[in-house]
């Protein structure tokens, strides 16, 4: 009993170290980047600051839009932060993550997008409109490619459970499988649309005509402007710990020791940390792509994911 | 059968009828103009009757004289009188119908001839020579009957051909099987009454509507493209 | 029992339908008594089918109707019984819902007769079908169905879409109805006779089961709405008074997949691995294309009947991954198939009720059933706009509402395509799972186009911006559609437990490892494989969600805000048609599925100034290329063999006596 | 017996009665009065038999068992009940200026004549008066095909004239052979025609004669049953007539006819000892559905349009005697009468849809249901019925028909249910527009009696939901003489 509810407050622990490492790890992309372009950029803690600003900020609501304006904020906000708690950070087997699994995990993203696009066009300015059909348009190409990964992880490791997989990944050892090879590649790609980075979006941007994500949230203001913000980050920290845990798992914690905990938690700062550095690297190599080349883009996601999908049952299962 | 051992004559004679009623339904096909029509068809009623008679006296079944005597007043008279009224009341005395196709239609009429031997050849194998080839004759003229329904273009013709068709069964009935029951024959010969009277008031009709009797004209009913 | 009381609801349903008949002289009684009767119908039916089902009885009975020789068999067994619910619940729902929204009707220029004779006869058909235990009654009950829900497309007749789209449903079901009547026929060819219980006796070869197949998949696939024998669909449903379309679109699509269980899992016998991969196909193909013509609709109830079909498609994809399954030797896995293909049915039956309900609603109130015209009635029709809202987040498929659940379902059995041999079937179901994945988000991009261009933003006319609430029996019928909703999708547990009878009586087995964990955790496999615990999902949302809420909502100041007028670029005060339109939102999705659709589009510039036009005028069509396949073809066929067969009557009565001639030379010849 | 005699003693008398005072206003309902005591005897035939079994007459000039019982009692019904109707449709027709005393006169005479022919067609046991009866039906008829006069409907009587007279024609020359093979057999001369006697000797007939009066009573009956290519007579007939006539057609000669020729098949097939009546029969049915039904797609007339259905039909039913066995034999016995009822009642329909617009012009008829609701539904459910929608009894026998080709000739089915989508499709885009939408200006609801439509539905309807008992024994028992085998008795 005792050990169940250790392993419960480990997990609510976990999620509010999600939660509370999210502005950081944008903080750091951020940095890297603006050192990448040769400026200083800002602090680490920067981001913290933005929220903490935002939050103390008044209220302002734009004439004609409803309750769903209002409460979308804080779905968005309870599905993303629900979706942290179920991805293993530092260790497994926490009860959250048998709540829901990776397909769980990605209708956690898709709610969280439908609310956010609703908000979008709550206000009736044609920015949210264009930004709810841009955001629907490239998600509902980014998904197939996202669980076509997903399956592929799934189908060798013979489970859609987060935890169990990766226990099983773990335990399989260093095997170099064509099939994981594709499919982090198409989850990169498919993680850069979804967490709207460039090329496919631009976070920084608000020129009208390119952008996404900022094109819904244009009409948020003080703390709900700070919740989608807070958000953003939460699901890039997700999708970031996804990769870095389920392709470069060593290191997660598989017991509740102290020491395993530790560990673990350094592991994924490292792998963070890497991986961040190497997204900015590559958005600051590339140039941001008109709307239309993103299905290409995410087109070629798909691909990766099924051949990653297709060498898995070719390659590794034989026919 | 057996009453007709004895009498070879008479079936002679009823042989050379059929070749006759034949040939009447030829000169049918090879006659244009109306009037003329008629009077064949007028013959051809006879020649059953007198066939009729014949085979009365022959086989001895004496109902059959009261049908030759039907037949003759209905078919050699009254029938085409009815017709030759008609002809002459519709001022259709000198109308004739067009010569096209006259010896295609002849030589397919002897090919029916032909046909029906053939048709008839395996019916009556068990029977006797004599009444195979009545039965082939009178199917020959049914065949020739239609086929001078088909050619013909004036619905006066058209009811000739149809008269002479029911000719052709009748002589086959009396020569085959030596006339129906008498009720039918009644209830036959009553039809075929009121069909031709009717035939007449038809006539009249269509000349009402169309102003003519050929029949080629009466096609507002139909399925094809105009 | 519980087939007497399923048999009370069918007369039920009839005895309203026949009560109608006053309507002329009685209006407002013989109102209340329909939909009285009705809804008492709809009760029985689920308490019938819910006995049935929980229990796990099979009862039958027959009646002394129909041949001679052949009496009508009724029997209700637990998949009836659940046909029965679903049908039951729809129709408790419309019966509360309809008395507000045929008011409409009532002072119209038609009379309501036909409106509430054919709804009766329409119920008590679905019924009678879920109960038929012959081929016979099957068929009667089935063409009553469809006879019935023909009348009601046609109701308002005035409009020559609508006679033009019952025409077509009609057609369709007529065509539907003779395969499937092929179909019975080649089981009782073999079985010696049309009670099923003797079409379950059939010895049939492969082949011959294989033809039975096609013609039942042809027949109620055409009914089921499967690309692509689904245009009909788009085009009849719609145009019923909207309380019907609720019944036709949730509730008549799964009497038609009822049929598809029925003649495959249980009057076929054991189904071949190679007709599920067949089902599998369509039901993707339905699934995607059904969410692509949707997304293209800016009609809503047409929008809502294209993603029936969408739905439809899915619910296919796991009947056909569960007879996979159960043809290749996994029974196990078949089962979950099955459930997960079942569950979607009750599913999809309850939330395109709600949509539907929630159409008419719109409809009754603003006379506007173009997306293009409406826009804000969230402020408007509030209880509405939320139950709609409910809906679209259900057929989106996100959790933790009901939609989601089944789709999930529907994805484990894919996934455990690994326990095949063959790999190609390996690598195509996970494929058709991607493109379920598609569909779904596609599905979401559709609704939130919905949802956000009818009820947020502005209104877009002026019979919009008065529209007001709905009464409050229409306003209860949507909500018990919408709680019903939200309770599949959070006790999901229970609902594969109770489906489970369905599977040990097609099957032969349950699917005990679904509930092994106790009431909290779905694991379909087993707990290691995939577990989903929806009651926490939605506690966990409302806890994070709610904890956040209440910390910034807590402190007074921080609980006023101030409105301020949105940046429209500087453009002036914000006007409703600088919203983005239907059209708008689903560009970038029309550019890049092109080849779907048959698109005509055209800009015209008028008044020649140069750079600056004074008038632009946008025209686009998105058209179904099913009927330039498909359809036209076949009409064109008919046609013209029409005019060859025309000819031979040339209106001479010289040729027909030719005719007769020849014929008789023939047959002359021939006996010789 | 007396109920027998009476059956064609009323409608003989009738017909001469009204052929003297067929002018007067009070003749509709004469003729009203005399087809319904005409159905009374026959319902009492119809008991008769029910009671005792077959009925055989003194001089075996009659004969009433199970398969033509229940179509004398049908043919009555459906006399009866179009004489209901014909009364004001006349009287609107006299009105309207279309019609004269005289031609009344004749109209009404005829009209019971007609009946009169039906019946002694029905009721006889001897093949010639069988003969003489289906002459006497179209001689009866032709006159009221031109009774309009106008150039169309004079082409059409022609037409039907000197087609079903040149058909007849043939049937009587199949008589005569068959009455030359039965000579052989059977001595007494008078009885060699009576059906009875042949059927009783059939087996000992000569097979090559009978096989080639089989084919002239095919093509000469068959000419009235409307089959393909023998059909062109029957859409002009039946469009150009006045419609109480085009009911009748329909609803009984085309039946008659089809009766006329089972009875032959039923001497011909122990004759013959081959299936070669059953598969011509087959021949000629699958070829006039499949053509009817190409047909209904390109009709502009409302009558002509049902005509072509009625071809359908006939051609249906001519195919399932000749599938042949119980099965079949069943669902074509039973199409004969739910094909009869229903199509009556939509000629007395469409009739009035016609005084209604004012035409017979499909595209001129429009959105009778808004005109006149009785009339508009009575269509659209009549034609429902009539494609073999259930709970209407039209498709139960489909559903036979298609069961039994189904065992036994499983290739053709497909054909059969084509034909049926497709014959649906033509039937419905026609009705569509007519039955639908807004009521045209030009357009008035006129004096309609649909009770006879209602009743004959209904019937439909009830034979759709179960078949009576004294019914299906009937039936039953009728398979029993022409396949061979009972249903009931050893039936699936």
């Amino acid at each position: 009993m005792a050990d169940h509810l250790t392993s419960w407050v480990l997990a609510l622990v976990q999620t509010a170290l999600f939660v509370a490492g999210a502005p950081l790890l944008a903080g750091w992309l951020k940095r890297v980047k603006c050192r990448l372009q040769n400026r200083r950029g800002p602090r680490l803690t920067q981001p913290y600051r933005d929220l903490l600003r935002l939050f103390r900020k008044e209220l302002l609501l734009p004439e004609g839009s409803s309750w769903v304006f209002r409460a979308a904020p804080y779905v968005i906000f309870g599905a993303i932060v629900l979706a942290a708690a179920v991805v293993p950070l530092i260790a497994l087997r926490l009860p959250t993550s048998a709540i829901a699994d990776v397909i769980v995990l990605v209708g956690f993203f898709a709610l969280a997008r439908f609310f956010l696009a609703l908000a979008g066009m709550d206000v009736g300015t044609a920015f949210g409109g264009m930004g709810a059909s841009r955001e629907m348009t490239v998600a509902s190409l980014a998904e197939p490619a996202l669980l076509m990964a997903v399956f592929t992880l799934a189908m060798s490791a013979g489970t859609t459970d987060l935890s169990v997989a990766i226990q099983r990944i773990l335990s399989s050892g260093l095997v170099i499988r064509p099939s994981f090879v594709f499919a982090l590649l198409g989850l990169l790609l498919v993680a850069v649309a979804e967490t709207g980075r460039i090329p496919v979006d631009n976070p920084a941007t608000h020129l009208e005509l390119t952008m996404i994500h900022e094109a819904m949230v244009l009409e948020y203001s003080g703390r709900h402007l700070a919740l989608m913000e807070w958000a953003a980050q939460i699901k890039f920290m997700i999708y970031a710990a996804l990769i870095a845990n389920i392709f470069l798992p060593w290191g997660i914690a598989v017991g509740f020791g102290f020491g395993a905990l530790a560990l673990g938690a350094a592991a994924v700062a490292v792998k963070l940390a890497l991986l961040a550095a190497l997204l900015a690297v590559s958005e600051t190599l590339l140039a941001k792509m008109r709307l239309f080349a993103a299905p290409q883009f995410l087109g070629f996601a798909y691909l990766l994911c099924l051949l990653g999908m297709l060498s898995h049952v070719i390659l590794e299962v034989g026919g | 059968m057996n009453a007709l051992q004895g009498l070879d004559l008479t079936r002679q004679l009823i042989l050379l009828l059929a070749a006759l009623v034949l040939f009447s339904s030829f000169a049918m096909l090879a006659q244009s103009r109306l009037v003329g029509l008629v009077r064949v068809f007028a013959w051809q009623g006879v020649l059953l009757a007198v066939t009729t008679g014949l085979v009365a006296y022959a086989s001895g079944h004496t109902h059959l004289y009261a049908s030759a005597v039907l037949t003759f007043f209905l078919k050699g008279l009254l029938i085409p009188w009815i017709l030759h009224r008609m002809v002459l009341r519709l001022g259709l005395e000198s109308a004739r119908e067009s010569d096209a196709y006259r010896t295609p239609v002849q030589l397919a009429g002897a090919g029916l001839v032909v046909f029906s031997y053939y048709v008839a050849l395996p019916v009556v194998q068990l029977s006797a020579l004599f009444t195979r080839n009545t039965i082939a004759v009178s199917l020959a003229v049914v065949l020739l009957g239609m086929l001078l329904m088909i050619s013909r273009h004036k619905a006066v013709s058209q009811v000739v051909g149809f008269m002479s068709i029911e000719n052709g069964l009748f002589f086959a009935a009396v020569v085959a099987t030596y006339g129906m029951p008498m009720v039918v024959e009644l209830g036959v010969a009553f039809d075929v009454l009121v069909a031709a009277i009717l035939f007449g008031v038809v006539f009249l009709q269509i000349r009402a509507s169309i102003d003519t009797l050929d029949v080629d004209r009466l096609n507002r009913l139909s399925e094809s493209e105009p | 029992m519980s087939l007497s009381l399923a048999l009370w609801a069918v007369l039920g349903a009839l005895a309203s339908g026949l009560l109608g008949l006053a309507a002329d002289r009685f209006p407002a009684p013989a109102k209340a008594a329909v939909f009285a009767l009705l809804g008492l119908s709809g009760l029985g039916a689920v308490l019938g089918g819910g006995d049935a089902l929980l229990r796990g009885l099979t009862t039958a009975q027959t009646f002394p109707l129909g041949l001679p020789w052949l009496h009508w068999h009724l029997c209700l067994d637990p998949l009836s019984g659940f046909f029965l619910i679903v049908i039951g619940i729809a129709t408790v729902a419309v019966s509360v819902y309809g008395p507000g929204y045929v008011r409409e009707y009532e002072h119209g220029r038609q009379s309501t007769v036909p409106l509430y004779l054919f709804t009766g006869i329409f119920v008590s058909g679905m019924q009678l079908v879920v109960l038929a235990a012959d081929a016979f009654s099957f068929m009667v009950a089935w063409e009553l169905m469809s006879l019935s829900s023909y009348f009601l497309v046609a109701y308002q007749h005035q409009h020559a879409a609508n006679r033009r789209a019952a025409f077509l449903y009609l057609l369709m079901a007529e065509v539907g109805g003779l395969a499937i009547l092929l179909a019975f026929g080649v089981l009782a060819a073999f079985g010696g006779g049309f009670s099923f219980a003797a079409m379950r006796a059939a010895a049939l070869g492969p082949g011959w089961a294989s033809v039975a197949f096609v013609f039942a998949l042809f027949g109620f696939g055409m009914k089921a709405g499967l690309v692509p024998l689904h245009a009909w669909l788009p085009e009849a449903h719609p145009v019923a008074p909207s309380h019907v379309s609720a019944l036709m679109s949730g509730v008549m699509l799964k009497v038609a997949l009822y049929g598809l269980i029925r003649f495959t899992f249980d009057l076929l016998g054991g189904p071949h691995w190679d007709w599920g991969l067949v089902l599998l196909l369509a039901g993707s193909a339905s699934a995607l294309l059904g969410v692509l013509y949707a997304l293209m609709q800016h009609d809503l109830k047409r929008l809502l009947a294209y993603h029936s079909v969408e739905n439809v498609g899915i619910i296919c994809m796991g009947l056909g991954l569960a007879m996979i399954f159960a043809g290749t030797g996994h029974p196990r896995l078949a089962v979950l198939g099955l459930i997960a293909a079942l569950y979607h049915t009750l599913n999809h039956s309850l939330f395109k009720g709600l949509l539907f309900l929630g159409a008419g609603a719109v409809l009754q109130r603003s006379h506007e059933g173009d997306l293009e015209r409406m826009g804000g009635l969230i402020g408007r029709m509030p209880v509405t706009a939320l139950f709609f809202l409910i809906g679209c987040i259900s057929i989106s498929a996100l959790p933790p509402f009901n939609g989601f659940v089944s789709e999930w379902l529907t994805f484990q059995a894919a996934l455990q395509a690994p326990a095949l041999h063959s790999g190609v079937l390996r690598a195509l179901i996970p494929v058709t799972a991607a493109a379920l994945a598609l569909t779904g988000a596609l599905a979401a991009a559709c609704f939130v186009k919905v949802f956000g261009v009818a009820f947020l933003g502005r209104a877009r006319s002026r019979h919009v911006r008065h529209a007001r609430e709905v009464d409050l029996g229409m306003r209860a019928g949507q909500g018990l559609l919408a709680a019903l909703c939200l309770v599949f999708g959070v006790l999901p547990t229970y609902t594969v437990q109770a489906l489970e009878p369905i599977a040990h009586q097609l099957l032969g087995r349950g699917l005990p490892s679904a509930s092994a964990q106790g009431w909290l955790w779905l694991t379909p496999v087993s707990p290691q494989t995939a577990s989903y615990a929806a009651p926490l999902v939605l506690a966990g949302m409302v806890l994070f969600g709610g904890v956040m809420f209440a910390l910034l909502n807590a402190r007074r100041r921080t609980r006023r805000v101030r409105r301020t007028i949105p940046w429209a670029c500087g453009f002036g005060p914000l006007d409703a048609r600088m919203q983005y339109t239907s059209t708008a939102f689903t560009h970038p999705i029309r550019r890049i599925f092109r080849p779907v659709w048959e698109i005509h589009e055209e800009v015209e510039t008028g008044g020649d100034r140069g750079l600056r036009p004074a008038a632009l005028r946008h025209r686009l069509h998105v058209e179904d290329r099913s009927w330039r396949v498909l359809y036209e073809p076949v009409g064109r066929w008919v046609a013209v063999a029409a005019r060859q067969v025309g000819r031979i009557q040339t209106g001479s009565v010289r040729t027909y006596l030719a005719y007769s001639f020849l014929t008789l030379v023939v047959l002359l010849w021939l006996i010789t | 017996m007396i109920a027998v005699y009476l059956t064609l003693a009323l409608p003989l008398a009738g017909a001469l009665w009204l052929g003297a005072f067929g002018h007067r206003r009070s003749a509709g309902w004469v003729n009203v009065a005399v087809s319904g005591a005409t159905f009374g005897a026959s319902a009492a035939v119809a008991a008769d038999v029910l009671r005792g079994g077959p009925l055989l007459s003194g001089g075996r000039m009659f004969y009433i068992d199970a398969f033509n019982v229940y179509l004398v009692a049908l043919t009555a019904f459906v006399g009866f009940t179009t004489a209901i109707f014909s009364r004001p449709y006349m009287v609107h027709e006299v009105e309207a200026g279309r019609v004269n005393a005289r031609r009344m006169r004749l109209y009404h005479s005829m009209y019971q004549g007609f009946l009169f022919t039906m019946l002694l067609a029905l009721s006889t046991n001897n093949l010639g008066i069988l003969w003489v009866a289906m002459e006497g039906a179209t001689l009866a008829t032709v006159l009221l095909v031109s009774l309009y006069r106008t150039p169309e409907s004079v082409e059409a009587a022609w037409k039907y004239f000197i087609l079903c007279g040149v058909g007849i024609a043939q049937a009587l020359f199949g008589t005569v052979l068959l009455y030359f093979a039965a000579a052989r057999v059977i001595h007494a001369r008078d009885e060699a025609l009576l059906w009875t006697s042949l059927h009783a000797a059939a087996p000992g007939l000569e097979p090559a004669v009978v096989g080639l009066a089989f084919v002239f009573l095919l093509v000469g009956y068959g000419t009235k049953v409307g089959l393909v290519p023998l059909h062109n007579w029957l859409p002009d007939a039946h469009s150009e007539g006045p419609t109480p006539m085009s009911a009748i057609l329909s609803g009984l000669l085309l039946n008659v006819a089809l009766y006329a020729v089972v009875r032959v098949k039923m001497i011909v097939d122990p004759a013959l000892g081959t299936p070669l009546a059953g598969r011509l029969m087959m021949g000629f049915g699958m070829l006039s559905f499949l053509v009817a039904v190409l047909f209904l797609h390109r009709q502009r007339d409302i009558k002509r349009l049902y005509s072509y259905s009625s071809i359908e039909h006939m051609g249906l039913m001519t195919f399932a005697f000749g599938v042949g066995g119980p099965l079949a034999t069943f669902g074509a016995l039973l199409h004969m009468t739910v094909h009869s009822l229903t199509k009556s009642s939509i000629f007395v329909t469409a009739g009035h849809a016609a005084h209604i617009a004012g035409t017979q012009r499909i595209e001129q008829i429009r959105g009778l249901i808004r005109t006149q609701p009785a009339v508009g539904w009575g269509l659209l459910l009549g034609t429902a019925a009539i494609a073999g929608f259930p709970p209407f009894g039209v498709f139960t026998s489909e559903f036979l028909v298609l069961s039994a080709t189904m065992k036994a000739w499983p290739w053709l089915t497909p054909l059969l249910l084509i034909g049926l989508g497709v014959a649906f499709g033509g039937l419905f885009r026609h009705l569509h527009p007519m039955v639908y939408g807004e009521r045209p200006d030009s357009q008035s609801a006129v004096a309609a009696n649909m009770l006879p439509v209602a009743v004959q539905l209904a019937l439909v309807l009830w034979l759709g939901l179960a078949i009576p008992g004294f019914l299906a024994h009937w039936f039953d028992q009728a398979t029993h003489l022409i396949a061979g085998a009972t249903l009931l008795g050893g039936g699936s």
